[in-house]
Protein backbone atom coordinates (compact mmCIF):
# COMPACT_ATOMS: atom_id res chain seq x y z
CA UNK A 1 0.00 0.00 0.00
CA UNK A 2 1.06 3.43 -0.72
CA UNK A 3 0.64 6.32 1.38
CA UNK A 4 -0.43 9.78 -0.36
CA UNK A 5 -0.22 13.02 1.68
CA UNK A 6 -1.70 15.93 0.19
CA UNK A 7 -0.58 19.53 1.63
CA UNK A 8 -1.73 22.87 1.13
CA UNK A 9 -4.95 23.46 -0.79
CA UNK A 10 -4.77 20.08 -1.73
CA UNK A 11 -5.67 19.30 1.30
CA UNK A 12 -9.03 20.66 0.52
CA UNK A 13 -9.66 19.40 -3.08
CA UNK A 14 -8.86 15.86 -1.50
CA UNK A 15 -10.59 16.60 1.84
CA UNK A 16 -8.01 15.43 3.94
CA UNK A 17 -4.40 15.07 4.91
CA UNK A 18 -3.73 11.30 3.97
CA UNK A 19 -4.54 8.42 2.43
CA UNK A 20 -3.56 4.87 2.18
CA UNK A 21 -4.18 2.78 -0.98
CA UNK A 22 -3.22 0.22 -3.60
CA UNK A 23 -1.78 1.38 -6.66
CA UNK A 24 -2.56 -0.19 -9.97
CA UNK A 25 -0.09 -2.02 -11.57
CA UNK A 26 0.67 0.26 -14.13
CA UNK A 27 0.79 3.55 -12.16
CA UNK A 28 4.79 3.13 -11.77
CA UNK A 29 5.98 6.44 -12.05
CA UNK A 30 4.74 10.20 -10.33
CA UNK A 31 3.50 11.27 -14.02
CA UNK A 32 1.21 7.78 -14.50
CA UNK A 33 0.40 8.66 -10.75
CA UNK A 34 -0.58 12.16 -11.68
CA UNK A 35 -2.37 11.46 -14.20
CA UNK A 36 -4.25 8.32 -12.64
CA UNK A 37 -5.78 10.13 -9.29
CA UNK A 38 -6.63 13.40 -11.21
CA UNK A 39 -8.64 11.03 -13.39
CA UNK A 40 -10.18 9.02 -10.77
CA UNK A 41 -10.81 11.85 -8.40
CA UNK A 42 -12.08 13.74 -11.48
CA UNK A 43 -9.77 16.85 -11.04
CA UNK A 44 -9.49 18.50 -14.50
CA UNK A 45 -5.66 18.40 -13.90
CA UNK A 46 -5.41 20.08 -10.86
CA UNK A 47 -2.28 17.25 -10.46
CA UNK A 48 -0.57 17.91 -13.47
CA UNK A 49 0.52 21.79 -12.96
CA UNK A 50 4.12 22.06 -12.47
CA UNK A 51 3.61 24.00 -9.59
CA UNK A 52 2.94 21.22 -7.30
CA UNK A 53 5.90 18.97 -6.65
CA UNK A 54 6.05 15.46 -5.38
CA UNK A 55 8.15 14.08 -2.60
CA UNK A 56 9.12 10.58 -2.82
CA UNK A 57 9.81 9.38 0.98
CA UNK A 58 10.64 12.85 2.03
CA UNK A 59 12.53 13.95 -0.65
CA UNK A 60 11.49 16.35 -3.48
CA UNK A 61 12.32 14.39 -7.09
CA UNK A 62 12.88 15.06 -10.34
CA UNK A 63 9.99 13.98 -12.72
CA UNK A 64 9.23 11.16 -13.81
CA UNK A 65 10.48 9.23 -10.62
CA UNK A 66 9.69 5.51 -10.11
CA UNK A 67 7.06 5.09 -7.10
CA UNK A 68 6.74 1.82 -5.95
CA UNK A 69 3.68 0.63 -3.80
CA UNK A 70 5.69 1.36 -0.36
CA UNK A 71 6.49 4.13 -0.97
CA UNK A 72 5.09 7.53 0.75
CA UNK A 73 4.38 10.03 -1.95
CA UNK A 74 3.66 13.47 -0.73
CA UNK A 75 1.79 16.57 -3.17
CA UNK A 76 3.23 19.85 -2.18
CA UNK A 77 1.45 23.28 -3.88
CA UNK A 78 3.79 26.27 -3.79
CA UNK A 79 5.43 26.51 -0.66
CA UNK A 80 5.60 29.56 2.19
CA UNK A 81 6.44 30.09 5.39
CA UNK A 82 6.77 33.34 7.76
CA UNK B 1 19.25 26.81 16.92
CA UNK B 2 15.53 26.09 15.06
CA UNK B 3 12.90 25.75 16.71
CA UNK B 4 9.40 24.34 15.01
CA UNK B 5 6.55 24.42 17.41
CA UNK B 6 2.51 24.29 17.60
CA UNK B 7 2.88 26.30 20.97
CA UNK B 8 2.77 30.09 21.02
CA UNK B 9 5.42 31.99 21.82
CA UNK B 10 7.26 34.96 22.69
CA UNK B 11 9.54 37.18 20.58
CA UNK B 12 10.93 39.06 23.66
CA UNK B 13 12.23 36.18 25.68
CA UNK B 14 13.62 34.64 22.70
CA UNK B 15 15.71 38.01 22.23
CA UNK B 16 16.56 37.74 25.75
CA UNK B 17 18.02 34.45 25.83
CA UNK B 18 19.17 34.75 22.51
CA UNK B 19 21.26 38.14 23.31
CA UNK B 20 22.92 35.65 26.52
CA UNK B 21 23.87 33.14 23.59
CA UNK B 22 25.36 35.98 21.63
CA UNK B 23 27.28 37.55 24.10
CA UNK B 24 30.54 39.11 22.49
CA UNK B 25 28.90 39.36 19.37
CA UNK B 26 28.24 43.68 19.29
CA UNK B 27 24.92 43.04 16.86
CA UNK B 28 22.17 41.61 16.98
CA UNK B 29 19.25 41.89 14.15
CA UNK B 30 15.85 40.40 14.88
CA UNK B 31 12.89 40.01 13.55
CA UNK B 32 9.23 39.16 14.19
CA UNK B 33 6.60 38.54 11.78
CA UNK B 34 2.93 38.81 13.18
CA UNK B 35 -0.34 37.42 12.13
CA UNK B 36 -2.34 40.24 10.41
CA UNK B 37 -5.29 41.54 11.60
CA UNK B 38 -6.44 42.44 8.05
CA UNK B 39 -5.58 41.02 4.33
CA UNK B 40 -6.94 41.35 0.82
CA UNK B 41 -10.36 38.90 1.91
CA UNK B 42 -11.22 40.92 4.72
CA UNK B 43 -10.74 40.36 8.57
CA UNK B 44 -8.38 37.96 9.56
CA UNK B 45 -10.09 34.96 12.05
CA UNK B 46 -7.41 32.90 12.51
CA UNK B 47 -4.04 31.43 10.31
CA UNK B 48 -3.72 27.92 9.83
CA UNK B 49 0.17 26.85 8.84
CA UNK B 50 0.83 23.27 7.87
CA UNK B 51 4.06 21.59 7.97
CA UNK B 52 5.74 18.98 6.63
CA UNK B 53 7.89 16.94 9.33
CA UNK B 54 10.61 16.10 8.77
CA UNK B 55 11.21 18.03 5.77
CA UNK B 56 10.68 21.54 6.66
CA UNK B 57 13.16 20.93 9.62
CA UNK B 58 16.03 19.85 7.16
CA UNK B 59 15.11 22.82 4.90
CA UNK B 60 15.42 25.39 7.80
CA UNK B 61 18.68 23.59 8.80
CA UNK B 62 19.69 23.88 5.50
CA UNK B 63 18.93 27.65 5.66
CA UNK B 64 20.72 28.08 8.27
CA UNK B 65 23.64 26.34 7.28
CA UNK B 66 23.87 28.43 3.86
CA UNK B 67 23.42 31.71 6.51
CA UNK B 68 26.74 30.64 8.42
CA UNK B 69 29.15 29.72 5.37
CA UNK B 70 27.88 32.95 4.02
CA UNK B 71 28.36 35.32 6.47
CA UNK B 72 30.62 35.52 9.75
CA UNK B 73 27.63 34.60 12.34
CA UNK B 74 28.43 34.30 16.18
CA UNK B 75 24.74 32.95 16.69
CA UNK B 76 21.54 32.26 14.64
CA UNK B 77 18.18 31.51 16.01
CA UNK B 78 14.26 30.42 14.01
CA UNK B 79 11.18 29.61 15.56
CA UNK B 80 8.57 28.84 13.26
CA UNK B 81 4.55 28.33 14.22
CA UNK B 82 2.81 25.37 13.30
CA UNK B 83 -0.95 25.30 13.87
CA UNK B 84 -3.71 27.79 14.13
CA UNK B 85 -2.73 31.24 15.20
CA UNK B 86 -4.61 34.82 16.01
CA UNK B 87 -4.28 37.85 14.54
CA UNK B 88 -1.45 39.90 16.49
CA UNK B 89 0.06 36.07 17.62
CA UNK B 90 4.03 35.75 16.66
CA UNK B 91 4.22 33.37 13.50
CA UNK B 92 8.05 33.30 12.77
CA UNK B 93 10.88 34.73 14.94
CA UNK B 94 14.75 35.41 13.27
CA UNK B 95 17.58 36.55 15.44
CA UNK B 96 21.17 37.35 13.77
CA UNK B 97 24.27 37.98 15.93
CA UNK B 98 27.54 38.71 14.43
CA UNK B 99 30.75 41.30 15.23
CA UNK B 100 29.44 42.79 11.57
CA UNK B 101 26.50 44.99 11.97
CA UNK B 102 25.92 44.33 7.81
CA UNK B 103 26.63 40.30 8.60
CA UNK B 104 23.40 40.40 11.29
CA UNK B 105 21.26 42.77 8.60
CA UNK B 106 22.01 40.61 5.39
CA UNK B 107 22.13 37.17 7.04
CA UNK B 108 18.17 37.97 9.13
CA UNK B 109 17.31 39.14 5.70
CA UNK B 110 18.19 36.19 3.58
CA UNK B 111 16.60 33.66 6.31
CA UNK B 112 13.65 35.28 5.86
CA UNK B 113 12.90 35.59 2.39
CA UNK B 114 14.00 31.72 2.88
CA UNK B 115 10.85 31.07 4.97
CA UNK B 116 8.97 33.27 2.71
CA UNK B 117 8.98 31.70 -0.20
CA UNK B 118 11.14 27.78 0.29
CA UNK B 119 10.48 27.15 3.30
CA UNK B 120 8.15 23.94 3.86
CA UNK B 121 4.67 25.81 5.16
CA UNK B 122 1.56 26.08 3.93
CA UNK B 123 -0.98 29.06 5.53
CA UNK B 124 -4.74 28.55 5.43
CA UNK B 125 -6.36 31.89 6.09
CA UNK B 126 -9.51 32.47 7.15
CA UNK B 127 -11.33 35.69 7.28
CA UNK B 128 -15.06 36.75 7.69
CA UNK B 129 -15.28 36.29 3.87
CA UNK B 130 -14.47 32.90 4.13
CA UNK B 131 -11.07 30.93 3.94
CA UNK B 132 -8.05 30.83 1.56
CA UNK B 133 -4.52 29.54 0.86
CA UNK B 134 -2.14 31.66 0.37
CA UNK B 135 0.82 31.43 -1.66
CA UNK B 136 3.95 33.27 -1.94
CA UNK B 137 3.60 36.81 -4.06
CA UNK B 138 6.13 37.62 -6.91
CA UNK B 139 8.04 40.68 -4.60
CA UNK B 140 8.32 37.34 -2.30
CA UNK B 141 10.61 35.52 -5.00
CA UNK B 142 12.04 38.80 -6.10
CA UNK B 143 13.64 39.01 -2.90
CA UNK B 144 14.49 35.95 -1.95
CA UNK B 145 16.48 36.24 -5.83
CA UNK B 146 18.47 39.36 -4.67
CA UNK B 147 20.77 36.30 -3.09
CA UNK B 148 21.11 34.14 -5.61
CA UNK B 149 24.99 32.95 -6.42
CA UNK B 150 25.55 33.60 -9.94
CA UNK B 151 28.61 32.00 -11.45
CA UNK B 152 29.75 30.72 -7.90
CA UNK C 1 9.96 57.48 19.70
CA UNK C 2 13.78 58.39 21.31
CA UNK C 3 14.99 57.92 24.32
CA UNK C 4 18.34 59.04 25.07
CA UNK C 5 19.71 57.62 28.36
CA UNK C 6 22.72 57.05 31.00
CA UNK C 7 20.88 54.18 32.46
CA UNK C 8 21.06 50.64 31.41
CA UNK C 9 17.87 49.45 29.21
CA UNK C 10 17.06 46.05 28.45
CA UNK C 11 16.57 45.40 24.48
CA UNK C 12 14.03 42.33 25.52
CA UNK C 13 11.87 44.48 27.63
CA UNK C 14 11.74 46.95 24.50
CA UNK C 15 10.89 44.59 21.72
CA UNK C 16 8.07 43.62 23.50
CA UNK C 17 6.65 47.11 24.35
CA UNK C 18 7.20 47.81 20.88
CA UNK C 19 5.52 44.75 20.37
CA UNK C 20 2.74 46.39 21.56
CA UNK C 21 2.63 49.41 19.96
CA UNK C 22 3.38 47.65 16.78
CA UNK C 23 -0.07 45.21 16.90
CA UNK C 24 -1.73 44.85 13.24
CA UNK C 25 2.01 45.31 11.55
CA UNK C 26 2.93 42.16 10.63
CA UNK C 27 6.83 42.81 10.51
CA UNK C 28 9.22 44.24 13.04
CA UNK C 29 13.12 44.38 12.61
CA UNK C 30 15.04 45.48 15.66
CA UNK C 31 18.77 46.02 16.14
CA UNK C 32 20.76 45.24 19.29
CA UNK C 33 23.96 46.58 19.64
CA UNK C 34 26.49 46.09 22.60
CA UNK C 35 29.63 46.92 23.91
CA UNK C 36 32.45 44.09 22.56
CA UNK C 37 34.46 42.93 24.27
CA UNK C 38 37.50 42.86 22.74
CA UNK C 39 38.67 45.75 20.47
CA UNK C 40 42.18 46.09 18.14
CA UNK C 41 43.95 47.08 21.47
CA UNK C 42 42.91 44.50 23.75
CA UNK C 43 40.50 44.09 26.37
CA UNK C 44 38.17 46.52 26.64
CA UNK C 45 37.14 47.57 29.79
CA UNK C 46 34.79 50.48 29.86
CA UNK C 47 33.15 52.44 26.59
CA UNK C 48 32.31 55.68 27.27
CA UNK C 49 29.52 57.51 25.48
CA UNK C 50 29.46 61.36 25.60
CA UNK C 51 26.07 63.39 23.76
CA UNK C 52 25.57 67.06 23.21
CA UNK C 53 22.11 67.67 23.83
CA UNK C 54 19.77 68.65 22.64
CA UNK C 55 21.79 68.33 19.31
CA UNK C 56 22.12 65.09 19.37
CA UNK C 57 18.04 64.29 20.45
CA UNK C 58 17.69 66.43 17.68
CA UNK C 59 19.58 64.89 15.11
CA UNK C 60 18.38 61.59 16.16
CA UNK C 61 14.49 63.18 15.53
CA UNK C 62 15.50 64.02 12.25
CA UNK C 63 16.55 60.84 11.16
CA UNK C 64 13.58 59.31 12.90
CA UNK C 65 11.43 62.02 10.21
CA UNK C 66 13.58 60.87 7.08
CA UNK C 67 12.70 57.14 7.90
CA UNK C 68 9.18 58.07 8.59
CA UNK C 69 8.97 59.78 4.89
CA UNK C 70 11.13 57.60 3.10
CA UNK C 71 9.42 53.94 4.58
CA UNK C 72 5.90 53.00 5.57
CA UNK C 73 6.61 52.83 8.97
CA UNK C 74 3.57 52.12 11.43
CA UNK C 75 6.15 52.41 14.54
CA UNK C 76 9.78 53.35 15.34
CA UNK C 77 12.10 53.06 18.52
CA UNK C 78 15.43 54.29 19.04
CA UNK C 79 17.20 53.86 22.60
CA UNK C 80 20.74 55.22 22.78
CA UNK C 81 22.84 55.34 26.09
CA UNK C 82 25.33 57.35 27.63
CA UNK C 83 27.54 57.44 30.03
CA UNK C 84 30.20 54.76 31.08
CA UNK C 85 29.32 51.20 29.98
CA UNK C 86 30.94 47.42 30.30
CA UNK C 87 31.10 44.97 27.77
CA UNK C 88 28.36 43.34 27.16
CA UNK C 89 25.62 46.19 27.89
CA UNK C 90 23.65 47.39 24.92
CA UNK C 91 24.57 50.57 23.69
CA UNK C 92 22.00 50.95 21.22
CA UNK C 93 18.42 49.39 20.36
CA UNK C 94 16.40 50.49 17.40
CA UNK C 95 12.97 48.69 16.30
CA UNK C 96 11.08 49.27 13.57
CA UNK C 97 7.41 47.97 12.00
CA UNK C 98 5.59 47.90 8.97
CA UNK C 99 3.54 45.79 6.83
CA UNK C 100 6.07 45.48 4.86
CA UNK C 101 8.89 42.85 5.90
CA UNK C 102 11.86 44.69 3.63
CA UNK C 103 10.42 48.09 4.47
CA UNK C 104 11.52 47.31 8.21
CA UNK C 105 14.38 45.77 7.19
CA UNK C 106 15.78 48.77 5.40
CA UNK C 107 14.39 51.22 7.76
CA UNK C 108 16.27 49.79 10.61
CA UNK C 109 19.24 49.32 8.66
CA UNK C 110 18.98 52.69 7.57
CA UNK C 111 18.61 54.22 10.99
CA UNK C 112 21.90 52.21 12.01
CA UNK C 113 23.83 53.80 9.73
CA UNK C 114 22.56 57.31 10.88
CA UNK C 115 23.57 56.38 14.61
CA UNK C 116 27.21 55.28 13.26
CA UNK C 117 28.41 57.67 11.63
CA UNK C 118 26.06 61.18 11.77
CA UNK C 119 24.55 61.10 15.43
CA UNK C 120 26.30 63.41 17.67
CA UNK C 121 27.94 61.17 20.18
CA UNK C 122 31.53 60.54 20.79
CA UNK C 123 32.97 57.35 22.10
CA UNK C 124 36.16 56.64 24.06
CA UNK C 125 37.16 52.88 24.84
CA UNK C 126 39.17 52.68 28.03
CA UNK C 127 41.36 48.78 27.34
CA UNK C 128 43.67 47.12 29.36
CA UNK C 129 46.70 49.13 26.92
CA UNK C 130 45.34 52.30 27.32
CA UNK C 131 41.76 54.70 26.31
CA UNK C 132 41.03 56.27 22.93
CA UNK C 133 38.46 57.63 21.34
CA UNK C 134 36.55 56.08 18.33
CA UNK C 135 35.88 57.21 15.20
CA UNK C 136 33.83 55.73 12.77
CA UNK C 137 35.62 53.83 10.08
CA UNK C 138 35.46 53.82 6.29
CA UNK C 139 33.12 51.05 5.98
CA UNK C 140 30.41 53.01 7.95
CA UNK C 141 30.49 56.10 6.04
CA UNK C 142 30.36 53.80 2.81
CA UNK C 143 27.23 51.78 4.64
CA UNK C 144 25.68 55.27 5.12
CA UNK C 145 26.45 56.02 1.53
CA UNK C 146 23.82 53.42 0.56
CA UNK C 147 21.15 55.55 1.34
CA UNK C 148 22.06 58.62 -0.67
CA UNK C 149 19.79 60.40 -2.66
CA UNK C 150 21.16 61.60 -5.96
CA UNK C 151 18.83 64.14 -8.23
CA UNK C 152 15.59 63.85 -5.90
CA UNK D 1 32.09 86.15 28.18
CA UNK D 2 31.85 83.21 25.57
CA UNK D 3 31.42 79.56 26.59
CA UNK D 4 33.68 76.66 24.70
CA UNK D 5 32.35 73.40 24.36
CA UNK D 6 35.43 70.39 23.98
CA UNK D 7 33.84 66.82 22.58
CA UNK D 8 35.23 63.92 21.87
CA UNK D 9 39.16 63.78 21.83
CA UNK D 10 39.29 67.38 21.79
CA UNK D 11 38.13 67.05 26.02
CA UNK D 12 41.40 65.08 26.63
CA UNK D 13 43.17 67.51 24.53
CA UNK D 14 41.79 70.75 26.69
CA UNK D 15 41.58 68.44 29.69
CA UNK D 16 37.73 69.65 30.49
CA UNK D 17 34.40 69.71 29.03
CA UNK D 18 34.36 73.44 28.77
CA UNK D 19 35.49 77.00 29.68
CA UNK D 20 33.63 80.18 29.76
CA UNK D 21 36.07 82.91 28.79
CA UNK D 22 36.56 86.55 27.36
CA UNK D 23 37.35 86.00 23.56
CA UNK D 24 40.13 88.69 22.35
CA UNK D 25 38.10 91.65 20.44
CA UNK D 26 40.16 90.32 17.12
CA UNK D 27 38.38 87.06 17.15
CA UNK D 28 35.16 87.60 15.52
CA UNK D 29 34.60 84.97 13.63
CA UNK D 30 34.93 81.02 13.85
CA UNK D 31 38.07 81.12 11.91
CA UNK D 32 40.06 83.75 14.24
CA UNK D 33 38.89 81.90 16.70
CA UNK D 34 40.27 78.02 15.70
CA UNK D 35 43.65 80.08 15.34
CA UNK D 36 43.54 82.04 18.31
CA UNK D 37 43.09 78.92 20.69
CA UNK D 38 44.89 76.65 18.98
CA UNK D 39 48.22 79.79 19.71
CA UNK D 40 46.87 80.37 22.87
CA UNK D 41 47.33 76.75 23.76
CA UNK D 42 50.24 75.57 21.73
CA UNK D 43 47.72 73.09 20.36
CA UNK D 44 49.68 72.95 16.97
CA UNK D 45 47.29 73.07 14.52
CA UNK D 46 45.19 70.40 15.95
CA UNK D 47 42.03 72.90 15.99
CA UNK D 48 42.89 73.49 12.33
CA UNK D 49 41.50 70.86 10.90
CA UNK D 50 38.16 70.38 8.67
CA UNK D 51 37.14 67.22 10.30
CA UNK D 52 36.63 69.44 13.57
CA UNK D 53 33.50 71.06 12.99
CA UNK D 54 31.84 74.20 14.84
CA UNK D 55 28.64 74.32 16.21
CA UNK D 56 27.20 78.23 17.47
CA UNK D 57 25.13 77.83 19.88
CA UNK D 58 23.69 74.51 19.22
CA UNK D 59 23.64 74.59 15.18
CA UNK D 60 26.68 73.39 13.14
CA UNK D 61 27.61 76.71 11.11
CA UNK D 62 29.24 76.98 7.80
CA UNK D 63 32.64 78.46 8.19
CA UNK D 64 33.78 81.20 8.22
CA UNK D 65 30.53 82.30 11.05
CA UNK D 66 30.00 85.57 13.07
CA UNK D 67 31.07 84.64 16.60
CA UNK D 68 29.84 86.70 19.54
CA UNK D 69 31.49 87.06 23.70
CA UNK D 70 27.96 86.16 24.73
CA UNK D 71 28.16 82.75 22.61
CA UNK D 72 28.11 79.05 23.23
CA UNK D 73 30.65 77.89 20.87
CA UNK D 74 30.93 74.03 20.41
CA UNK D 75 33.96 72.09 18.91
CA UNK D 76 32.89 68.98 16.86
CA UNK D 77 35.37 65.67 16.30
CA UNK D 78 33.81 63.40 14.01
CA UNK D 79 30.52 61.87 15.58
CA UNK D 80 29.53 58.36 15.57
CA UNK D 81 27.41 56.24 17.67
CA UNK D 82 25.63 53.12 18.32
Amino acid sequence: MAKLLYFGRLTDVFGANAETLALPAEVNDTSALRQWLDDDRQLGGTLMTKSIRIAVNDDIVPEPWPIADSDEIAFLPPVGGG
Amino acid sequence: MITLTDQPFDPAEALCDFEKRAIGAGAIVSFTGLVRGTSKLGTVKTLHLQAYSPMTERGMAKAAADANARWPLDALLIIHRTGDLEPGEPVVYVATASTHRRAAFEAADFLMDYLKTEAVFWKKETTDSGAHWVEPRPEDYEDRDRWSKTGT
